[in-house]
Formats: structure tokens, sequence, C-alpha cells
């Protein structure tokens, strides 16, 4: 992980981290402190007087099943929209690679949607894939109950997956497609000549050798999956956590409890929960995920 | 050196009026600040949309915790208790007296000033854009059911969506999980408790019990009509919320906002006959007023005084009849005055086809004085109620979960909502 | 390249063509709501087939959402971002990246964990530091000296508060970290033999060789910029400061309004043009981009 | 075991040919090595025989089946490649054995395999390292191992000594050499080193932009180079060439002011014609000065085994190789004697060999030793 | 021009040595290679120099000056890199003039120096292109050229031509020696090439795992390694070891049923002692079957200009030259003749040489042949 080849003075590379370093402790963690602040009294929306509660906050927070859910549901949603927006930029990436007549073009196509803003894409799937309306509608008449994801909880947390991997796919699309061009021709071609057709080499060439790519997506779609702005705005403008609790993610409970409930402590109290969730999550991928990669 | 501005180079006062309403509705609402700034010129209002209700609470808050509060903000019924205990407001009544309007607060209508108003009656916010829960269904399909009744009880409701349904109707009723209609009003006009303390009104000790009122029974019906298919849910979820649902002619029967009145008609296809009216009782029951939706306008604290008088010439202004009328021809909203009310009754408003009916959100709102059951509800946290009922009408609804079961968890998890809100304002009563 | 069969030719050219379907499909959905009138769109089931109305919708939402000033300031706010981010990440990654010193580690941490605390959660406090920017500097002078002092800057209202919290996240730092470390250590020792401090380093050598990682960094942040929402919807509250999602999000049909969703999608083809034009543009480099180095 | 026939194979990339029509038959078992400059085509027509680049024209046969369209697995060869190309993800026994598993050889089989296959290359102890922790003659082992294991009817190489350094490279080459024995797979090995060259082909193949310029035994190019540039390109120093004119009245050619002694058969053949000579290093003999013709020492390269003196002759540099016994400093000037019966002759236009006499090149030995091997 | 004095310069990575104290003294304007095998810390050593790597221990001197603590740039250094390190967004000039631009050179001046630079390493043409559009060779000049531009007084190389090919890897060795005559400034030049090594060095450095095995001029080591290992890595093929022990009764070293004869002087100074014996190819003759010793030809390399023939000899394997006259088979019986004088005799424990006689080793022509490069 660390480089050779480093310079030797440390107040230059604190000047050149400075101005982001500086944005990030007003913005971030100045905030930050009142958002702990917050979690350990009960704070009035419109401020003034907090009475201080010790860790009661935590408590209720931890007594709460609905809670728990939703930690499960993030953890779903967050593993499932990472992998299956890795596997569909994937398929999509070793389908390209390989370079056919026309495939410059879709190359471009594939992207599109990580251009569209979250609003546009929730009203695009919301005639899509409502259960009365959309396209499933004809689904549904011909096999009832097929698809409602207003009816089953499962079938909404697929739906809002959907909505993820669908906005984020041409995001890892185009990471891994230029990290497949980075894969030394050479080692398909041998894999080739070892008698291994292309599916193959995929799976026993390309994608270990895409380790740092997959690496870097891993990371940042878990922590999109997790706490992304993209996914509080599509669970809240296709299933607004339902049916019954089905796809409350924790960052949109975390939103609503300080947003419609108004309450800013128990929702600073789950937010330092998930902070603390993603941070082992990150520290384990960096532990022993990133050891496996190699740079060069 | 000194400058003397003359009076025609005065810079106009500046001031801030943020609200929540949005798509054509936000666009009256700019209309109404044009019109105001047009009006005269001391004063220069600067409306913006928070797009959304809560948005605007939530923006109102941020930016009164900044200090950079807007001088009005426009809160939704369910935000009144968050603002009320908030401090951060000058009364309605206050404003108006100390920039010299004279104001006949009486001429409220009871039913709607109640709910912004403190125990002695005073408003705290100004009435705006008011509405209630009414009854819409569709005349031409009861006429091809051979219904030949207006549907007023349950009971009627239940009859008329058999006949719609042996018609061939697929969806007599639609319902969604918004419980203003199915809970709030229902339990208004039926004289039922929502929450102890008279609804909270007496005290932040409030608990809720709608899951030991008629409401129980309520839900229990409508979960057996729509085991029947006479009663369909609809939701955006689903793909159609009722009031598409309505208009595109798929449910016969919905209950929703007399601000849908306007949209209802405009969307529907013309020719369509279709009626609106109070919303059912059970048969035998003493029908009281419902209660008042929508939102209020809220002035906040901090501000220089030229902004207050900005902002009481602007909420005079709102209250001029003709304003009121225009607001009300404008949108679906109800006028929220006596004088208002009756200025546009004399003049035949209501008589005229797109706007027909709407004086029965009036006769809703005023059908007797308020009671304790239905002078409003004072509850904190209360959108996070209204979305524990949803969710367990949702599981009732959806996933055939039992009713009382769902009710009594619904009930547990507000009442635990009050006892945090309770202690988050610790010490503080309600006036 | 491999000789080829035409049976895997044939698989590829399904995969892509399912991708196709899949990753576009929505798009044709876009199109057709916001070609209809009213009565069309609203009508069930939806028709998929578009209909006649999409200049008349579009113009209808670019004047209704005042679309002008939004997208003009959309741009400028998307553009400082992605100036800042693309700035700052990289200075601040090349100083992770190649130096050695005991805070390497915790610069990075200390950056890398902003990616998992989102604006939403944090979003009061957040709104309160643009309204009183030196609020921190003011508290710590007091402390410090014990003097009070009253400077303000209040950031809402303006480009600067509509960009500088936005450019205080890591995506990108993280990014350009993995692409140094794909540098080979020799570029570095030749520009040191070279005479070159890491300043010229940095200027010479580095951002030269970025200018891929860049661009990639670029169509992703103007894109990430373009689409704030929550951010601007709070701190805007002057129209003339206006971002195209809050234009976005007033045309959305309100609970009690006119369900105009075919001016909606209307409004929402026209807005994500300028996104669609920059990557576009950019998506040519932004692979070769990815591809680390030209070695 | 697979003989390989090359008909009017013809590659383009786009607009640019890179090989112009290339003839060649490899017999079953033979060991082919193909030598050229840089960018001249190898490892283009090594890649087309095995599949990993589109012929634009003509056919490739491998056991008497056109393989134009097939993919390289189903062509059974084998190829080492310049770089290895090993899975760097894999261990060395997992590198070893991929072929074995794409084709579904069980388990316990394939074990034994990789175990064999390793110790025949000598890596026995490194099987569960990655290729990241061998040196690079370890990595070329690798390399080997993992086509020897597939037991390939042909093997295909692409400079796959070019990375090692010089001592490794010996030690390599002489491993290959006995591999071959022991497998006898037709081998198809590219380089541009023309000791490799000289010292495993069977069957030596020159090519030069596209076009093979020379086809035969090792030994036989060396001493009758077809061309200038076969001429020039085998044999380290090169072989001296000079530009000269067959002297049309005695049997000399002549450079500038110098008078070389040619053979009087190739004088009355070529009498006024312009040609260049060429002598390789180790023909020229260094004689005091006043001897054989004048020339003056340049450097002289210590090589410890031998010493090369580079003098400047006419306007040439030429290099001879001397025995350890001579001292020359650089200033020094000397005598060179080029023994007619080693001089080659070119034509000067064309650049191809003039045969006009048995006693141009040194012929017997030749055919003795290539059967020697 | 500068000289380089190293003082027990030791370098650790975290706990693991990798020099262990290295003293060495090189003079100003001298060419010195820095010569042994993979990982033994050559690289190391010549980063020190050059700045790039901390010194755990010792001093080193340029000019004069302990260098220890000084930034690279203060060195007075340049180095060339073993994959060039060129800086792949600039043109050709730009990577030759960039060290100029940072020492604020003015432009003018700084193209006429760019011009003259590329000139020299004949890269006038390319000044414009960038390294991606240039052939190896071609980049190698321009690293050159980037440090040459500088007028160091110090060069330094990291096996600059180690991924050359053979036929340039020969051109530019004699360029780099002939930029060297030209510039005269101190260089350092590192290798794993024994060739390489020997022709261009004045002064040979041979390390082995961290330590300097034997400096000197390179014939010097060539015909007096210190060290069985020294004797190993230099001269391609390396010189044949065998293992034997002193006869005490006759002068002869016994190696299983062998006996090779030895000079009388070695015998009796070194009776009855377990050594081990050295002899180089070159230096072995191939006599008819019966007489010398009993050998079997096990292959034969011919490299056109000469043959190599790998005979079985004990159970050794032993590599000899021979002449082309000469003509084997494999499987022949032969004799092998190892002239005593040439015979190298090293101490079997520690492998360092051991000197009896003044007959080891060829060593007349030694400073002769240096003399006159
Ligand atoms: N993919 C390609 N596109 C265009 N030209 C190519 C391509 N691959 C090779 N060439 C060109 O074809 C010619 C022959 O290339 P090839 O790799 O066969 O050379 P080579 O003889 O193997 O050289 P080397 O010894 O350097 O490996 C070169 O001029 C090269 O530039
Ligand atoms: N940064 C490092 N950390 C740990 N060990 C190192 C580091 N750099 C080099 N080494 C070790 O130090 C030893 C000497 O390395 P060095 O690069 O000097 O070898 P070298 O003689 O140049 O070899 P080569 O010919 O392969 O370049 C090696 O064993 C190597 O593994
Ligand atoms: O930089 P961040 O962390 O705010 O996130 C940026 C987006 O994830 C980019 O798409
Ligand atoms: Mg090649
Ligand atoms: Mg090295």
């Amino acid at each position: 992980m660390d480089k050779r080849a480093v310079f030797r003075s440390w107040w230059l590379p604190t000047a050149f981290a400075l101005p982001q370093l500086a944005l990030i402790a007003l913005f971030f963690y100045w905030p930050a402190v009142a958002v702990v602040r917050w979690a350990f009294t009960l704070e009035p929306p419109f401020g003034g007087a907090a009475e201080f509660v010790g860790l009661a906050n935590f408590r209720d927070v931890f007594a709460d099943p609905l809670y728990w859910n939703s930690v499960v549901v993030s953890l779903i949603f967050a593993l499932a929209g990472t992998l299956s927006t890795i596997f569909i930029g994937l398929v999509l990436a070793l389908a390209v690679d390989r370079q056919l007549p026309g495939s410059g073009a879709v190359r471009f196509l594939y992207i599109l949607p990580y251009a569209i803003a979250g609003p546009a894409a929730g009203m695009a799937f919301r005639f899509i894939l409502s259960p009365e309306r959309g396209l499933m509608a004809s689904v549904n008449s011909a096999f009832p109950d097929f698809w409602n994801p207003a009816k089953y909880g499962s079938h909404a947390l697929i739906l809002v997956i959907v909505v993820f991997a669908w906005k984020w796919a041409g995001y890892t699309f185009i990471f891994l497609l230029a990290g497949l061009q980075s894969v030394p021709k050479s080692l398909t071609e041998a894999a080739a000549m070892d008698g291994s057709g292309p599916i193959r080499r995929a799976i026993d060439i390309q994608i270990p050798m895409l380790a740092p790519t997959l690496f870097f997506l891993l990371v940042t779609m878990m922590t999109e999956g997790f706490v992304g702005a993209d996914t509080y705005g599509i669970v809240a403008r296709t299933t607004d956590g339902g049916p019954n609790h089905g796809t409350e993610v924790m960052v949109y409970r975390i939103v609503e409890e300080a947003f419609r409930g108004l309450n800013y402590s128990g929702a600073s109290a789950q937010s330092i929960v998930l902070i603390g969730l993603i941070m082992i999550f990150t520290f384990i991928q960096f532990r022993f995920i990133e050891r496996r990669v190699h740079y060069k | 050196t000194t400058f003397t501005a003359t009076p025609a180079h005065a810079e106009k006062t500046k001031f801030e009026f943020w609200y929540g309403l949005s798509g054509d509705l936000g666009e009256r609402v700019q209309e109404a600040c044009s019109k105001f700034n047009q009006s005269q010129g001391d004063f220069e209002i600067v409306c913006t949309s928070q797009n959304g209700y809560d948005t605007t609470l939530q923006n109102t808050i941020a930016a009164y915790r900044a200090k950079k509060q807007p001088a009005i903000t426009q809160i939704y019924d369910a935000g009144t208790l968050d603002l009320m205990l908030s401090k951060a407001f000058i009364p309605a009544k206050t404003l108006m007296a100390d920039n010299g309007y004279t104001i006949d607060w009486n001429n409220y209508f009871g039913g709607i000033a109640n709910y912004y108003a403190t125990a002695a009656g005073e408003l705290n916010s100004f009435p705006f854009n008011s509405s209630t829960a009414m009854f819409y269904y569709n005349a031409d399909a009861f006429a091809k059911a051979g219904i030949d009744f207006k549907p007023d009880t349950w009971e009627q409701v239940e009859e008329a969506a058999r006949k719609l349904k042996a018609a061939g109707y697929e969806c007599p009723m639609g319902m969604s999980f918004d419980t203003w209609a199915t809970m709030e009003q229902f339990s208004a006009i039926h004289n039922q408790p929502i929450a102890t303390q008279a609804n909270g009104y007496k005290g932040l000790d409030a608990e809720v019990v709608f899951n030991k009122t008629k409401f129980v029974d309520q839900v229990t019906f409508l979960k057996k009509m729509a085991d029947e298919k006479l009663v369909v849910i609809k939701t955006k979820q689903l793909g159609m919320d009722v009031v598409p649902a309505f208009t595109s002619q798929t449910c016969q029967m919905i209950q929703t906002s007399i601000a849908d009145h306007g949209t209802i008609g405009k969307t529907l296809p013309e020719g369509v006959k279709w009626e609106v009216a109070m919303l059912p009782v059970w048969k035998g029951t003493e029908r009281q007023n419902s209660l008042v939706g929508g939102a209020s306008l809220w002035v906040m604290a901090g501000l220089p005084d030229a902004q207050y008088k900005g902002a009481a010439a602007f909420l005079n202004y709102l209250g001029t009849p003709e304003m009121a009328q225009w607001w009300s021809t404008v949108t679906g909203y109800i006028p929220v005055t006596k004088t208002g009310f009756d200025a546009m009754k004399a003049n035949g408003f209501y008589d005229k086809a797109p706007y027909k009916g709407r004086e029965l959100a009036i006769a809703s709102l005023t059908y007797t004085p308020t009671s304790e059951n239905t002078r409003g509800i004072r509850l904190g946290g209360f959108t996070q109620i209204r979305k524990e009922v949803g969710t367990a009408l949702e599981a009732i609804f959806m996933q055939n979960a039992d009713v009382q079961t769902e009710l009594d968890k619904a009930a547990e998890r507000s009442n635990a909502v009050l006892r945090r809100f309770e202690k988050t304002y610790a010490g503080q009563t309600l006036n | 390249m491999i000789q080829r069969t035409p049976y895997a030719d044939a698989f590829t050219y399904a995969l892509m063509a399912l991708g196709f379907l899949l990753l576009i499909g929505p798009f044709a959905v876009i199109v057709a709501g916001a070609s209809q009138t009213v009565q069309q769109v609203n009508a069930v089931p939806f028709n998929f087939l578009p209909q006649n109305q999409l200049l008349a919708n579009m113009a209808e939402a670019w004047q209704r959402a005042n679309l002008g000033t939004a997208m003009l300031n959309s741009f400028i706010m998307a553009s400082l971002v992605t100036f800042g981010k693309v700035a700052l990440s990289a200075m601040t990654a090349f100083s992770i990246v190649f130096f050695r010193t005991r805070f390497k580690h915790v610069f990075f941490w200390i950056v890398f964990i902003t990616l998992m605390l989102p604006l939403e959660v944090r979003v009061v406090p957040t709104y309160a530091v643009a309204a009183d920017l030196f609020e921190p500097i003011r508290l710590l002078i007091a402390w410090v000296t014990g003097i009070t002092v009253s400077i303000e800057w209040n950031l809402l209202n303006s480009y600067a508060g509509l960009t500088l919290p936005l450019v205080a996240t890591a995506t990108g730092t993280f990014l350009y970290r993995q692409f140094y470390l794909t540098l080979p250590d020799e570029l570095a020792e030749a520009a040191r033999m070279d005479g070159s401090g890491p300043i010229r380093f940095f200027f010479d050598v580095v951002l030269p060789l970025s200018r891929t990682t860049m661009l990639a960094l670029t169509t992703i942040m103007f894109v990430y910029g373009w689409n704030q929402y929550l951010w601007p919807l709070l701190m805007v509250t002057d129209p003339t400061y206006k971002t195209t999602m809050m234009s976005l999000v007033a045309l959305l049909p309100s609970e009690n309004g006119t369900p105009d969703w075919n001016v909606t999608l209307a409004g929402s083809l026209i807005i994500m043009l300028p996104p669609l034009l920059v990557v576009a543009v950019l998506q040519r480099w932004f692979v070769r981009g990815l591809v680390s180095s030209e070695k | 075991m697979a003989d390989i026939t090359i008909r009017a194979v013809r590659k383009s990339y786009g607009k640019t040919a890179t090989l112009h029509g290339i003839d060649l038959a490899f017999a079953s078992g033979e060991f082919v090595v193909i030598l050229g400059p840089s960018g001249c085509g190898k490892s283009t027509l090594l890649r087309m025989i095995a599949g990993l680049e589109d012929i634009t024209g003509g056919e490739i046969e491998i056991n008497g089946r056109v393989v134009n369209k097939l993919e390289p697995r189903e062509r059974g060869c084998a190829m080492v490649f310049q770089n290895y190309a090993l899975y760097p993800h894999m261990t060395v026994a997992d590198n070893i054995g991929y072929a074995l598993k794409v084709a579904g050889v069980p388990k316990a089989e394939r074990r034994t395999r990789i175990v064999e296959t390793a110790r025949i290359v000598g890596l026995g102890d490194y099987l569960e390292r990655r290729p990241a922790a061998l040196s690079g003659g370890q990595r070329q082992r690798v390399a080997m191992a993992r086509a020897i294991i597939r037991e390939p009817g042909v093997f295909l190489f692409d400079e796959p000594l070019s990375n090692l350094d010089a001592t490794l490279r010996v030690t390599m080459r002489a491993e290959i050499r006995k591999l071959h024995q022991r497998l006898s797979a037709t081998s198809v090995f590219v380089t541009h080193d023309q000791v490799e060259a000289m010292t495993l082909a069977d069957k030596l193949v020159v090519m030069n932009k596209g076009h093979v310029e020379q086809v035969g035994q090792p030994l036989d190019i060396y001493h009758r180079p077809a061309s200038t540039f076969v001429a020039s390109f085998i044999g380290a120093p090169p072989m001296n060439l000079i530009d000269a004119r067959i002297d049309a009245s005695a049997p000399v050619a002549r450079h500038e002011h110098l008078a070389i002694p040619v053979p009087a058969a190739m004088a009355a053949a070529l009498a006024g014609r312009d040609v260049t000579l060429g002598i390789r290093p180790e023909e020229c003999r260094v004689l005091p000065v006043g001897e054989g013709l004048p020339a003056r020492v340049d450097f002289v390269e210590e090589l410890g085994s031998g010493r090369i003196v580079h003098v400047a002759f006419g306007s040439r540099t030429f290099a001879a190789a001397i025995p350890l016994d001579i001292r020359v400093v650089p200033g020094d000037l000397i005598g060179l004697a080029l023994p007619t019966a080693q001089l080659h002759v070119f034509d000067r236009e064309t650049g191809r060999r003039l045969d006009v006499t048995h006693s141009a090149g040194r012929q017997e030995p030749v055919r003795q030793a290539a059967e020697t091997v």
C-alpha cells in the first residue's frame, strides 16, 4: 500500500492537505460535534436548553426492534445493491471489452443512468414498476400478485435495490471497463492458450486482476448503499420505507426520525451507531481485502 | 455626512415567506406574492417554495437555529404543537396589534381557528390554506348501478359499494393509508378521542387512545369491505393514489381533501357527473364538526421590526375578502373567515359548476360547535404518530395483520413518541 | 485479439442488448410520459408510446420552473464543486501518497471518514455552520485568547455556500489515491534527481499524468454537483440562486395539486441534458483515464 | 507432435500490411527458430499460429487441418510468452495446473502431473509461491512448465529468454534444448537474439520487414547468408561489410584507395560490378603494420575470454576477433588480412548473395555440425 | 568530476539488513561497474549514493563532502533508471530539459542545450515525440540525455541496458563507453550482466548478498577471481568448478575416480586439503579418447563463430570452448585436458581463492589490455 519513493517533509503535505482538511473540519467535523452532543441530550427542535440524558438515547435505539429491523434491511440493501451494481457493471464491461463492432456506442449509453438525478429516476420507475399501472401491471394481470411491492416487503426491497442498481450500474461499469483495459492482454491470451474460453477467462483471470478496481467499488458502493444520498432518495421516493418497514434502511430511518419526528437526539444516536458500523465495515475492507490487492 | 433618503427612492423593506406548496399550487402562492408586491410600495415579499410541508418545517427549524429564519412560514397542521412550544414565533394577535391592524378575530370560523389557537382561544398563527376531508362519488356510476341515495352513512356506503360491484365496477371505493381522513376526521365527526387530555390540548402527558375507540371498529369494517373487494387499496406505491383512481374513474367513491376539488374537476373527463358530500357517519351517530386541515402561516420571532410591518401588511392583505375569494377560486381551499365565505356565497360562487359543493366543506367544519374531540389535535411528534398508524393500516390491509394487534402496537409506539416529546419539553406547559 | 467464435459473439451481443434495454429503457418511459397530455399521462394503463406534446410540455416546464436561471445556477454550482473537488482532492491525495510522514494515515482516515456521514444526517448543524462560517474560529479565538471578536460570514444564498460543503468530502481523494498508488516509484525519484521538489513534481508530473483521472472525476463530480438536491433546497431561499433540482422538485405535483406528470417529466428531460452532455463529451477520456497509467 | 504449414499468410493492421505473404513448412518434431529484428513480424506470425491474432489472408494448417477459424484452445498449441504472462493471483502450482483444471482433469491426477512437471523444470520447492515471489529465471520456468504440462503438439515460444540475465539465459537455453529432445514436440521459437537462434534451431527462419529472408540450418545460414541483411544480422560482432568494385584487370576489389584481394573466380565472374564484400570478424587476421591492408586501431573490447579490436578501415570500421596474445592499443597502425576464401560477396543493389565460386564461405564443417546435434 | 568514498555503509529495511558494511572508494572520472546477482543490494547502494534511500549506518562522501543528509539535487548526481522513468506526458525535449527548467535555466539556453544533448545521443529528430512513440533503445537514450544534460559530477546507472534487446544492448554499451570518454564524469554503473561489466568497467565491484566480494580491474577479476562466487559469476559459459582433494603423495587432485593433474607447488602447499578446482571453458582442451581425462559429450552448442561442447566429467558437467575444426557428437567419449597452469583453486569451505603459485591464472595480458582502453 505504501509507495517506496516518498518525499520527506512534514509541513508540505500538511499545507497541501490543509484546504480540504479545513473544509472538512468546518463542514463535517464541526457539525458532527453537534450531532454527537445531541446524541446525549434531548434536543428541542428549535434549540434552547437541552437536558443531558447520558446513554438514554442509545438505549432507546437499541431497545427498538424496528431499529434492528432497519439494520438488517440496510445490510441487505447495501450488500445486494453493491453486489448487483458490481455484477451488472462487470458483465457489461466484460462484454464491451470484447470490442465487437458497436460496443463503443453502448459504452456511452451504459453510463447515462448515472447522469440522471434521483427524482427523475424515481419517476421513471414509478411508471415502470408500479404493480397496477406500469409494465408490471400486465404481468400481474397474467399472474396475480406476481409483483406487488406495496404488499410484500421483499418485493419492495427488490424494487429499491433495482433502482439503486440501475442508477449505479453505469458507474461501476465505467470503472470496471477501465480496469479491464489495464489487465495485460498477455494474461488473457495465456489463458486462451491454456484452453479456457471467454467466460472461463473472465472468471479465472480478468476478474481477479480487477482487484484494485473492485476494491474501490466495493468500498464506495457499500458506503453509498449504507448512507448515500441516493439511497435515502430512492427509498423516500419509491416505497417510503414500507410496506410495514420492509424497506426502512438506516439512513432513511434517521432522516425520518430527525425531520418527520423532529427527534434530533434519537436520529443523532442512530447516526453515530451507523457511522460506527460503516467504520467497522470499511476497516475490515481495508484490513482484509485491500491486503490482497496489488496495485501494480 | 448623512444621507437623507427621499421617499421616492426609499429602499423597500424585504422580508421572506417560505411555503410548502409546490406544483401549480406553488404557482398560486407566487401569484399572491406578486399581487401583494404590486398592491403597495413599501414592502417586498420574497416567496420561496420549500417544496413540501415537511421540508418547510425542517428548513424553518434549521434557519431559526442559524438565525436566518424567514418572517413568515407555512406550517402544516401536524407541526402546530412544535411551533407552539418553540417560543420561536410571534402570536398572530400580538403581531397585528403591534403593527396597528385591528382584526376581528371572531371572524375566523371557530372550527378552523381552534386548531391554531391557545387554550384561551387566541390565534397563534394565521389559518391560510384550509381544508377538510370530504366524500367524493361518481354520480354517473351511481346512476348506472341504480343507486338512488346519497351515501350519508357507512351503511349506505356499503350498500352502494355492493351495488357498484354488482354493476361490474372493480373498485367501488378507493382507500389509502392516509390517516387524516380515515382516522382523524372519522374520530372527530364520531366524537371519538384520538388521545387523552382533550387530544392533547390539556397537557403534554396525553396518551393516544385510538386503539380503544370506534376507530377500531371502523378499521375492522373497512378491512371486511376490502376483503370483499368493496374497498380497494390505492396508493402511490401501487401506482395510483385515491385521487387519480377517482379521476380515472377506476374507483367510484373516495375520501379526500376539499382541496382536491379543483383538481378532480380538471382531471375528470368532461361530462362525467360527480358529487361531493360530507364524510359519512355510522347510522345513529350524532355528527360532529370535522377537523380543519391544511396549513397556517406563522410569523417567526427574532427579526427587525420593519419586517414585521411588512408581514402584518401581507397577512392583512391575504385576509381581505377579495383575496380570500381569489385564493379559494384558484385553489380548492376554503375561505377561512365568515365574511369571506359570506361574500362568496353572496356573489354566487358556490352555485356554478366547478365550485359547486365546496360550501359543504364549511358546513362540515362548522357542523357543530367544537367538542374536546373535535377542536383539533395537539400532540407532539404528530407526523410520527400518523406514520405509525399508516404503517399499521398498511400491515392490516396489505398483509392481513390483526386489526387490534396492529393498532395496539401503533398506539404503544405513538405513546413512546409522546413521552419523549414530553421529556424534551419538560417544564413547559401548554397555554 | 484472440480468435473469436460466433457463439461467444452472439452471446456478447445478447448481453449488450439486455444491458441496453435495462439501462436505457427507463429513459424511453420518461420521454413517453413527457410527450403526453395530463390525461394521457394519468391514464391507466400507462401508455409507453410517445405522443406529440413534448415541446409544449418542455416549454411549459421551462417557463414554470424558471429553468433558465436554474440551469445557469446549477451549471455554476456543478462547475465550482467539480473544480474544488478535483483540485483539493488531488492535493490531499498527493500529501497522503507521496510523503513519508506520521500523519499520512491520520489524514487519510480523517478525510475518508467523511464518506460515511451523509449530509442528510448532519444537515441542520451544517446549515448553522453555513449561516455563520466563522463561529468555530471565533470560539477558538475566544477560547485561546479570551478575546471576543465579531467576524461573521454568512454563506446562505451564495455560490460559496452552495458549493463549499459539497467539496468537503472524500470520493475524489480516494480515487486519486488509488491512481497515485499505481504510478511507478521511479517517476518521483527521477524528478528528485532532476532537482525538483515535491511541489514542482506535483505540478510538472503528477497533475499532467492525472489528467485522465481528473476528467473522470470531473464527470463524476459534475453530475454529482448538478444532481444535488437537499442542500440547495435548504440553503437557497433567494430565487436568484435556485438550482435545477429545486426546479424539478417544484415541478412535482403536490398532494392536492394537478397531477401534471407530463410537465414534470418534460422538465426532468431538460434538466438531465447538461450532465448527459458532459458525460457524452468526457466519457472517452473517462474510460481511458481510469486506465491507470500508460506504461 | 504436429507439422505446420503456412501458406501465403498475410496480416494487416488496418491499412498497414505487417506480413506480406509468408510460406513456410515445419516438420513434425522440428525445432524452428524465427529470427529477425524488432518489429519484423515474428510475434505476429507466432500469434497467428496460436490463434491469438486473426489471419488476414492465406492459410495455416496444423496436422493437416486448416486452423484459421479455430479458437486457440482447439489448436493444440502451448505458448510461452515473452513476459511469461503468469497469473499473478495464482500460486506456481495453480499456474502450472491451470490448463489441466480448465480441461477438467481430476484434482488428484492434476496434482501428480503438476508435481512431476515442476520437478522437470526444477521448481519442486516453489509450488506454493506466487509469481511475485520468484526470481526471473524461476518465473521463466513456471511459464515453461505451464506449457509442458499440457503435452501439446506444438510449442510456441515468444522470446522467452529475453528478460533474463545473461547467465540465466545460457542455462535456460540448454534446458529448452534438452526439453525439446525429451518431448520432441514441434517447437517454434521467436527471438531476435542470434546466439539463441544459432544454438537452438534445427531450422532457422530469418525474417525482415514482414518477409522471410532465408530459411535453413543455422550454420548454413551463418556461413552462406543469402543477403547482406542476413549477413549482418547473424554473428556478433556482425559480419564486416564493405562496398567495393571488382576490378576488371586484377583479382582485387577496390574500395577507395584500397585493393582487397579476391578469389580469381570471383574476379572473373563479376568483373566491373559494384558489390558488397563481407567477412566475419573471426576470419580477419591482424598483422604487423605494412603487411596486409592498412588499418588503424580504434578501440579494443576485452571479453576476458577473447578480445575484439575495432579498426578504421577505409571509411568503414571493421571488427576483428583476435587471440589474447596479440596486443594492440587504440591508435596503433596495423595490417589487416582478409583471407580470400572467407570472403562473401553480395549484389550492391539488391543485397542478395552472389554465388560465383565454391570457395566462398566455409562449407565443409556445416553439414557435419548440423548432423551432430 | 567527483570522487566518491563509501565508508562502512549499512542499510536495513526494518529489521532485515540488506547491506552489511560496504567500503569503497571511486576516483574522479573512473567508470565503476557494480556487478552482482539479483537482490544482492546493488541498486540499494546506488540509490544511497543518489540520495534516494536513507543511509542506515556509515558515511558517503562525494568530493570530500559527507552527503548523508543532503537532498538528491544537492549531490550533483544524475541517474539513469532501469525502466528509464521517463515522464510519459512530456516530449523528448521536455524530458531532457526538465532538470534545466527546474534549475531555472532560461528558455533559449535550455533549447540550445537540449538540441545539443539530443544530438549527442542521436535523438535530434525525435525531440517532439512522446516516450510512448519511441522504441526501447530510443527511450534509453532519452534517459541518458536527461542525465547528460545536467553535466553532473557523477553518473549513476541502474541496469540501464537490461530492458534492451541483444543487438541494441551491444550498440548502447559502446555508446555509453564513448560518452564516458567524452564527459569523463565519475560513473557508477549497476548491472548483473557480466559482459557489460567486463567491457565497460575501469573498476569492477562484485557484490553478493550485501557484501563486496571483490574489487579490481575487470580482467584481473576475470583471471584471478577471489572466490568461487566471483569465478562462476564472471565468464560465459562460467568457469567449470569441481570439488577435489589434493593428493598428499602425487601432484594430482582426486575427484571420485578421477585424478586431475595439478601444479607441483599447489600439491605441495595444499596436500590433503579439500578444495574446489576451477578452469575456464576456453582453457579446456578436447583430445581424442584415451588421452587426458575421460569425459562423455553431452551436447554441443554451435555459435557459428565457435562451438561449446558440454561434457559429463565425473559427476559434473564441464563446458569447453573448442575450435570449429574439431568435430564431436553427443555420446562421443573424449579426453579432456585441463592445463595445470590455468587451474584456479579455492578453499572448499569458504570458497576463497587459495594463491599458492604464480602460475594460476593468466596474468600478463591483464594490465596491458586495461591500459589500451
Ligand atoms: N495491434 C497492432 N496494431 C497495429 N500495428 C501492430 C499491432 N501489433 C503489431 N503491429 C505492428 O506490426 C509489426 C510487427 O509486429 P510484431 O510484434 O510481430 O514484431 P516482432 O517481430 O515480434 O518485434 P519484437 O521483436 O519487437 O517483438 C510492427 O511494426 C508493429 O508495430
Ligand atoms: N523497500 C524495501 N523494503 C524491504 N526490502 C527491500 C526494499 N528494497 C529492497 N529491498 C531488499 O533489499 C535487497 C537488495 O535489493 P536491491 O534492489 O538493492 O537489489 P539489486 O541488487 O538491485 O537486485 P536487482 O538486480 O534485482 O535489481 C533485496 O533482497 C530486496 O528484497
Ligand atoms: O464526494 P461525496 O462523498 O460527497 O460523494 C460523491 C458521489 O458519491 C459521487 O457520485
Ligand atoms: Mg515480438
Ligand atoms: Mg536493482
